[in-house]
């Protein structure tokens, strides 16, 4: 797994790729927690060459989801999401919490 | 139709690539298609996740043997472990209809496991071997 | 000669590929007058896919900017710029005029 | 080395398209390197929007004529047209390091054509036709 971070006028653009299982999470969890931490809340992430993702993967998205949306403060959209996954999260009931954008850029011009 | 197979490794999560490397192959083998072949990886991810996470309550604890036994029309995995039992009636399974805002964290590994999978028995030992039985039926003839 | 546009929350992004010459740039220039006229004047323009532009085409940039730039209401910066067109901007002594970004999303992020 | 090739078209703006392929082809058969050809593709494309707008002030209204001839060490451009003639020596030519905030429009296209060629020559005639002379130096023997 691989996580590249780039930090924008409006929100940050977090690439992430390869497997999130309950192995390599930590590694998103620890740069979402710096922007988090960093008091920026509006976080974009591509999800563009995922191949796997666990309940793991899951709950990290949704706590940094309820964390960002806490108090109105920002909000975390999704971009590029593979069938794959989308199918997993559609399986699970999540798509309704997530924006979820076909390209990165429409994502970043979101906010 | 081919073999039976197996692989045992120490409980660490790094070690979770190796058990879907190990599957994948199996379930392909099986003459699953690609949709099938993910289900079983992640069925197969989830429990062996949950042996170390809570029968073993963490890593470094102790062993997971699974085994790939390829059926007439499907695969069945068997996944092994010497730790706690594990009764799965006794936790609550996610409901994928609860508003996702809401959710207590949890449950959702169990969710998968049953809902991905054909047939899931827990099959608890008190004393010595928890065995796990998961089976996956194929759509198609290879 | 194409020319696509989308409107986001902060900017326009305008994409444009092939020839930028003085039979085509007016295509280019009627998509982004279209844009201004509408008040909006933070303009991202890809040039990923553009093989030539000629002085026609330079000038309409200018124009651009210099409209985008009044009162400070906006800017137009530039993306994806390929080499040949980069040494022709710099050629025309342009690179200060534009802000020029390497990728798409770091251009959309910077509004 | 090959031979002389000529294109006549009409002037219009859409023709520049033709004509770009027209000498980028030729200068590619002269050995030119990409830079070189491109070069040479600009500065033609410049001085041929420069016929139609300024030499026939507007589209449709004569031809443009062009010949290209492959020269020992480069590639020689001859543009033809039956416009106003021009004498470049009364306008100003671009100067690339003013600040491009407060440039006045206009200008580029000469200064593109006199910085991409190695020589450029207008010979205007009140009588009949102004021919434009543009020569492409090789950097590298083919
Ligand atoms: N193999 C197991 N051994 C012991 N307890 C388990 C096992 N698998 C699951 N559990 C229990 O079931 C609960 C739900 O599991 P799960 O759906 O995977 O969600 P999570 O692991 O995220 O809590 C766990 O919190 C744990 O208490
Ligand atoms: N072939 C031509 N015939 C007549 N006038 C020309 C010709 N080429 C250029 N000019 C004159 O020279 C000026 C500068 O030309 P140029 O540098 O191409 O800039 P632009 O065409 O954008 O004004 C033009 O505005 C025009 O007055």
């Amino acid at each position: 797994m691989e996580v590249t971070h780039k930090q924008l006028r409006r929100c940050d653009l977090v690439t992430v790729s390869g497997r999130i299982d309950a192995a390599t999470v930590k590694q998103l969890s620890d740069v979402l927690s710096e922007i988090k931490n960093a008091g920026r809340y509006n976080i974009v992430l591509n999800m563009k060459n995922v191949t796997y993702i666990s309940s793991a993967g899951l709950s990290e998205l949704i706590d940094t989801q309820n964390t960002c949306k806490q108090l109105n403060r920002g909000e975390l959209v999704l971009a590029e999401v593979p069938d794959r996954i989308m199918d997993v999260l559609k399986l699970a009931g999540l798509t309704s919490l997530f924006k979820i954008f076909t390209t990165e850029t429409e994502a970043v011009g979101y906010f | 139709m081919s073999r039976r197979q197996t692989l045992t490794v120490d409980g660490y999560y790094k070690n979770l690539k190796k058990i879907a490397d190990f599957v994948t192959a199996a379930a392909r083998q099986a003459g699953m298609d690609e949709d099938e072949v993910y289900a079983v990886q992640m069925a197969v991810d989830e429990a062996c996740t949950n042996i170390i996470e809570h029968a073993y309550g963490g890593e470094g604890r102790g062993k997971i043997r699974l085994t790939c036994q390829p059926l007439p029309n499907g695969l069945q995995v068997t996944i092994h472990d010497q730790g706690r039992p594990f009764d799965p009636a006794k936790v609550p399974v996610l409901n994928p209809n609860s508003p996702a805002e809401t959710r207590s964290p949890g449950g959702m590994g169990l969710f998968f496991i049953y809902r991905l999978m054909d047939r899931v028995e827990f099959q608890p030992s008190s004393a010595g071997e928890n065995r796990l039985v998961l089976v996956k039926q194929r759509k198609t003839q290879p």
